[in-house]
């Protein structure tokens, strides 16, 4: 038989099997984000958090998962229904492909992929397109008012977002994320490197996945839940999960561009061989992302919630500018040392 | 070939009641489950489930975020650092009536809010249960006189526990929430019978007391 | 301050009586109020902090004005308007508060409205914050304010048909609806059965008032 | 029949079929023409299934290009309990807003005049349920001015004592819903760590939580006791913390700030015009204070001055009800200070049967002028009852502030204005 055939017929048994377990991954992820905000907010507000389910409550956020799957899903008289049916699986099926680039440890990619940063952000921004006609089809006008208030906002962020990475992309000159990661290892951080698109990148994410303080999309003291108002049971569980993995993806690609991915920091071996070294990288991988989870967690516990035109202007006023900024001198660095 | 003698015609066919004499029951702890007779082990499985589902609701159960008036403070306060109901996994109180489990009815009921109380309760998705929060509530209270007050919010709606009190304190609250998670464990609640039914839906607008 | 007293059980000065005459400080502004409204104030009667006079309907609109843009009396706040119903057979009143920063009292404006035909002139012309007073009036009392432009029933729903706050209103376990009378609320069937609530507007209209 | 009322026995109306009054605005004509029609309360925008009553109803029900109308409420997460309002906007700009009220209408006021003195105390509680203290102060007063009493020295001394307490609880959960409904969720819990350690003590002395039924007329139910001592102490050790730790939190937030400042500005004059008091009208810069105006209970006997902000905005109202949460705590330790010796309540018999008059008393509830008029018969029971509740009117400046800012604003704006709709509906 032909080699070649076998080869590709092993890439995608390769490429479905990786989908199916990081599809799979997705739901515990999503459980361990919502139990750390669960008791992470419980703490800072002086509380106890959930402590009757398993030890100490850990499986609180299971339980509520478990729960919406299982209630009845309603669906509005007047509601476009199909429409209103796929937007949750668009929004969710977002989330979790765009886990497919991430590199969890030297080798434990799903996709390595030569545009790893093109596919992430081609796929990461169809969540919009969830949001608006979860928000259109629902038939209501908080709803309505909420998927274009999530239309505006992402599409806004978008440019920000994409722009901070253009200099991590412009000083590593490479599209994948494993590469980059590489790169860093050779060259420190790239936050090092990039102290204007670290923070512009960490705003704009913060953005893109409506967390606070620029959750306008479900501001549930001014549009009830957003696009979500009408949605029960498991689809609303969908968007749910979508919003607990995308907050984990989105702090995992921050830690691999701009905090060495799965490298150690300092005083540490940078990498081991060998299956060690996955073990390793893995370990300080999810060390690092968590610890951004936690970032956001606390800043959701801390701040309030700015308006839409304060959100759009510093977009396009602020964000923007800085980032073209931060990308030039990029470009002129790179370009003038030969980096 | 063997003969087998059919039943007779008049004499009923009785299905054992297995509450009280199935050894499994004892073993899965389910004597008092209304629906926990189950007679083969096939049963078991899908009884079994049922069993854990309700656990899963009883430890899950999100309020709808709404005060009718004086008690939702004391409701309020019930979720605050004080007195935490987060413990028992009942904190996010949802805005939406779509995603909510719980309707505490916290203060009194009007007659001009009689209609969209039932409208709520008709929006949250099965299953679903009510507590009535506080005197008002429960028979009107000190309002039970008035021209524009609904003498007890179970004259429009179904009403799993009654918290007396004006208001109860988050205590009493905390409580009646307890005892309405060992009513969801045993399935004692309004929704089955209620869903049969379905709600009434035709408007109290001025017309309850 | 760990001194227990138990409620009444105190010696008998503790209920002294309050002193009846009006302040001194009322004074000047009794002396204004004859002065400068000696044709529409009538019934001049002062409390331990309050000076009250009555208006007649169709001068109301234009005392207030006074009282308000008068320097000497500058009455700017309009504490509060509520009605009055003296029975059938008598007549509403509306009651004007207003406070004063050159006066150390209240100013009462009564004013007395025909109960037949409750109508008198708004006042939403002089402080726009009498709207939610005089929509209140008109949903309770059923009296109507010319020239207002908002008079839509404030509590009750726009359907509702009585004025709740009316004398000859009665609330359900009054006389004329006690078991004395006759009327046995619980053996009635509208009052436990829900399905029968429909035809709740037809007793509404009944002289016993709403059921 | 018998009768076991004073009152006048209603005279039927002549005919049964003619309306006891005429109607100006032919509601009469409009529900005998029309069939009734399915009536909830929120699915009637747009449009109402009756046809618009007055100019100003057809206002705002008559929709321009590109305008819709969005109904907030009665059950709403932020309209602070079940309000409903209105708001006609364009994109996400408010063009109009209408308050619709009545939802939690208790029939207050009539069952107040069906009540013994006494008991109208107990009634006027769930009014403006975060201040019950000062529903009661009201009243009480009011009924003693008609029966010719005042209350003893230790009994006027602690009626302010709890009514500041109260205050001081008030305002510190104003901040809270004010952060909650800008989207910080913290600053709601502090502030309820605060209430609660309030309403334990208030508890300690009056028996209740919440509605505390502890005024009487002529005094107040009980004396101070240990607990009660004890537990003011201890809060007054660390209370000004509390209030310091949610002021780090969000006065100094800086999406606090661009959130509050320059919203819904309200002028001096438009305050007075639409009858705003308390401390929503001192944050615009008008120096009226029931406390100081018209002196009642024993606060010409303490140091304090009227606290205003002159700028009118939410920020301002914000830092008007710091301020004065406070300059309460302040005059608490004058009043603890000043405390003198003595019995709490006069000697008044069971059933009070003032003679005929009438009597207005105002005093500064939390939010604004708060005042009672009450008219007596002669008999056991007051013949008019009449309440004014700031907050009601305070609504009114909605319309007002409203048009122009963003639906995310109307929130914030309406937080700062500080209703509750046990008051505004009575």
């Amino acid at each position: 038989m032909d080699p070649a055939f076998v080869e590709s017929v092993l890439g995608v048994g390769r490429f479905l099997a990786a989908t199916t377990l990081l599809l799979l991954l997705t739901v515990p992820t999503a459980f361990i984000v919502g139990q750390l905000e669960l008791k992470i907010i419980a703490l800072m507000q002086l509380r106890y958090g959930p402590n009757r389910v398993g030890p100490r409550g850990m499986f609180q956020s299971a339980i509520h998962g478990f729960k919406i799957l299982a209630k009845e899903d309603q669906t509005p008289d007047r509601a476009d229904v199909p429409v209103f049916t796929l937007a949750p699986w668009m929004v969710f099926m977002a989330a979790a492909m765009s886990m497919l680039v991430i590199p969890f440890a030297p080798g434990l990619v799903a996709f390595d992929s030569d545009i790893g940063v093109i596919y992430f952000f081609a796929i990461i921004g169809l969540s919009v397109v969830g949001m608006l006609v979860a928000g259109w089809a629902s038939y209501n006008k908080y709803a309505l008012l909420g998927g274009l208030r999530s239309a505006a906002q992402m599409v806004s962020y978008e440019i920000p977002l994409t722009l901070s990475i253009v200099g991590v992309v412009v000083l590593t000159g490479t599209l994948s994320f494993t590469h980059i990661v590489e790169w860093q290892l050779e060259h420190g951080w790239a936050v090092i490197w990039q102290l204007v698109g670290f923070p512009i990148f960490f705003i704009a994410a913060a953005a893109e996945i409506n967390r606070t303080p620029f959750d306008m999309v479900e501001a549930d003291s001014e549009i009830v839940a957003g696009p979500f108002t009408e949605y029960s049971g498991m689809r609303f569980g969908f968007f749910y999960f979508a919003e607990y993995v995308a907050l984990f993806i989105m702090c995992g690609i921050l830690v691999t561009l701009f905090f060495g991915g799965w490298l150690a920091p300092w005083p540490f071996p940078a990498q081991l061989d060998g299956f060690a070294g996955t073990v390793y990288g893995l370990i300080w991988f999810f060390l690092k992302t968590y610890l951004f989870v936690f970032i956001a967690i606390w800043v959701r516990a801390t701040l309030p919630r700015v308006r839409v035109d304060q959100l759009m202007g510093m977009a396009w006023k602020a964000l923007l500018p800085l980032a073209l900024i931060n990308l030039f001198v990029t470009a002129a660095v790179v370009l003038i040392f030969k980096l | 070939m063997a003969i087998t003698t059919p039943p007779k015609a008049d004499e009923p066919i009785v299905i054992p009641d297995a509450a009280g004499d199935d050894p499994l029951l004892g073993e899965f702890g389910m004597e008092n489950h209304p629906q926990g007779g189950f007679h083969g082990l096939l049963e078991v499985i899908p009884t079994r489930a049922d069993y854990i589902l309700d656990l899963i609701r009883a430890n899950s159960l999100w309020p709808l975020l709404s005060g009718l008036s004086c008690c939702a403070i004391e409701m309020m306060s019930t979720a605050t650092s004080v007195n935490d109901i987060d413990r028992f996994g009942m904190f996010p109180f949802r805005a939406s009536p779509r995603q909510a489990d719980v309707l505490i009815v916290a203060g009194t009921l009007t007659t001009k809010m009689a209609g969209p109380l039932v409208r709520l309760w008709a929006q949250m998705p099965e299953p679903k249960w009510c507590v009535a929060m506080g005197t008002c509530t429960t028979s009107g209270g000190r309002f039970k006189r008035s021209y524009s007050v609904v003498q007890g919010v179970d004259r429009v709606m179904p009403v799993d526990v009654y918290v007396p009190g004006c208001p109860p304190r988050p205590e009493g609250l905390i409580y009646g929430l307890m005892k309405l998670q060992e009513l969801v464990k045993q399935r004692r609640g309004q929704w089955g019978t209620y869903a049969d039914r379905g709600p009434d839906l035709r408007s109290w607008e001025g017309d309850v007391r | 301050m760990g001194h227990v007293c138990r409620p009444g059980s105190g010696p008998a000065i503790l209920g002294r009586r309050r002193a009846l005459s009006a302040p001194a400080a009322a004074g000047p502004l009794v002396r204004l109020l004859s002065d400068r409204l000696a044709d529409a104030a009538s019934e001049l009667w002062t409390d331990e902090d309050t000076v009250e006079i009555q208006v007649p309907r169709d001068k109301i609109v234009d005392s207030l004005r006074t009282l308000r843009d008068d320097a000497d009396f500058g009455f700017f706040f309009l504490a509060d308007a509520a009605a009055v119903d003296y029975g059938v057979g008598n007549w509403f009143e509306v009651v004007y508060h207003l406070y004063s920063d050159r006066h150390p009292t209240w100013l009462r404006v009564r004013v007395k409205v025909d109960r037949e035909n409750p109508v008198t002139p708004t006042i939403t012309s002089l402080w726009e914050g009498a709207m939610f007073h005089e929509r209140e009036m008109y949903d309770m009392m059923g009296i109507v304010f010319e020239g207002n432009r908002d008079l839509r029933r404030i509590y009750m729903s726009p359907d509702y048909r009585s004025f709740p706050q009316r004398k000859d209103f009665l609330l359900p376990d009054d006389a004329a609806d006690s078991a004395a009378a006759g009327n046995k609320p619980l053996e009635r069937p509208e009052t436990w059965d829900l399905s029968k609530l429909q035809d709740a507007a037809a007793h509404r209209d009944e002289p016993e008032g709403q059921v | 029949m018998t009768t076991t009322k004073s009152r006048p026995a209603p005279e039927p109306p002549a005919d049964p079929e003619e309306p006891r009054i005429p109607d100006p605005i032919a509601l009469d004509a409009l529900a005998t023409a029309a069939p009734r029609q399915e009536y909830f309360g929120f699915d009637i925008v747009p449009p109402p299934d009756r046809p618009p009553q007055t100019e100003r109803e057809v206002e705002v029900y008559t929709l321009g290009d590109g305008e819709m109308l969005v109904n907030m409420g009665p059950q709403h997460p932020s309209t602070h309990g079940v309000m409903r309002l209105v708001v006609k906007v364009r994109g996400e700009v408010v063009i109009d807003i209408d308050p619709v009220l009545g939802y939690l209408h208790r029939g207050i006021e009539k069952l107040c005049e069906e009540a013994t003195y006494t008991t109208v105390l107990t009634y006027v509680d769930p009014m403006d349920y975060m201040s019950a203290m000062h529903n009661e102060h009201a009243p009480a007063i009011a009924f003693e001015k008609l029966y010719g009493i005042t209350a003893p020295r230790r009994a006027e001394y602690i009626r302010a004592l709890v009514v500041e307490l109260n205050r001081v609880f008030s305002h510190g959960l104003m901040m809270g819903f004010l952060a909650l409904d800008i989207g910080g969720l913290t600053p709601i819990l502090y502030g309820f760590i605060n209430r609660d350690e309030v309403v334990e003590m208030l508890a300690a002395i009056s028996g209740q939580r919440m509605l505390f039924n502890f005024f009487r007329v002529g005094g107040v139910n009980f004396d101070t006791n240990d607990e009660f001592m004890n537990r003011l102490g201890r809060w007054r050790a660390n209370v000004l913390d509390n209030v310091e730790m949610n002021e780090k939190i969000l006065t100094e937030n800086e999406i606090f700030r661009a959130r509050t400042r320059g919203m819904g500005t309200l002028t001096a004059k438009q305050a007075i015009d639409l009858g705003v008091s308390g401390p929503n009208l001192r944050a615009s810069g008008v120096p009226f204070d029931v406390r100081k105006a018209h002196p009642y209970c024993i606060y010409n006997e303490l140091e304090f001055d009227v606290i205003t902000h002159p700028e009118g905005d939410t920020y301002a109202r914000y830092m008007q009800r710091i301020a004065e949460l406070k300059q309460s705590i302040h005059l608490i330790d004058q009043i603890v200070d000043k405390m003198p010796h003595g019995p709490v309540q006069a000697q008044v018999p069971g059933i009070i049967r003032p003679r005929p008059g009438r009597a207005y008393a105002a005093i500064e509830s939390p939010r604004g002028l708060y005042s009672v008029y009450a008219i007596s018969d002669g008999g056991p029971n007051p013949y008019r009852f009449r309440m004014r509740d700031p907050s009601f009117i305070s609504l009114q400046v909605m319309p007002k502030l409203m048009p122009g800012h963003l639906i995310a604003d109307t929130m914030a704006i309406m937080a700062s204005l500080d209703p509750i709709m046990g008051g505004v509906d009575k």
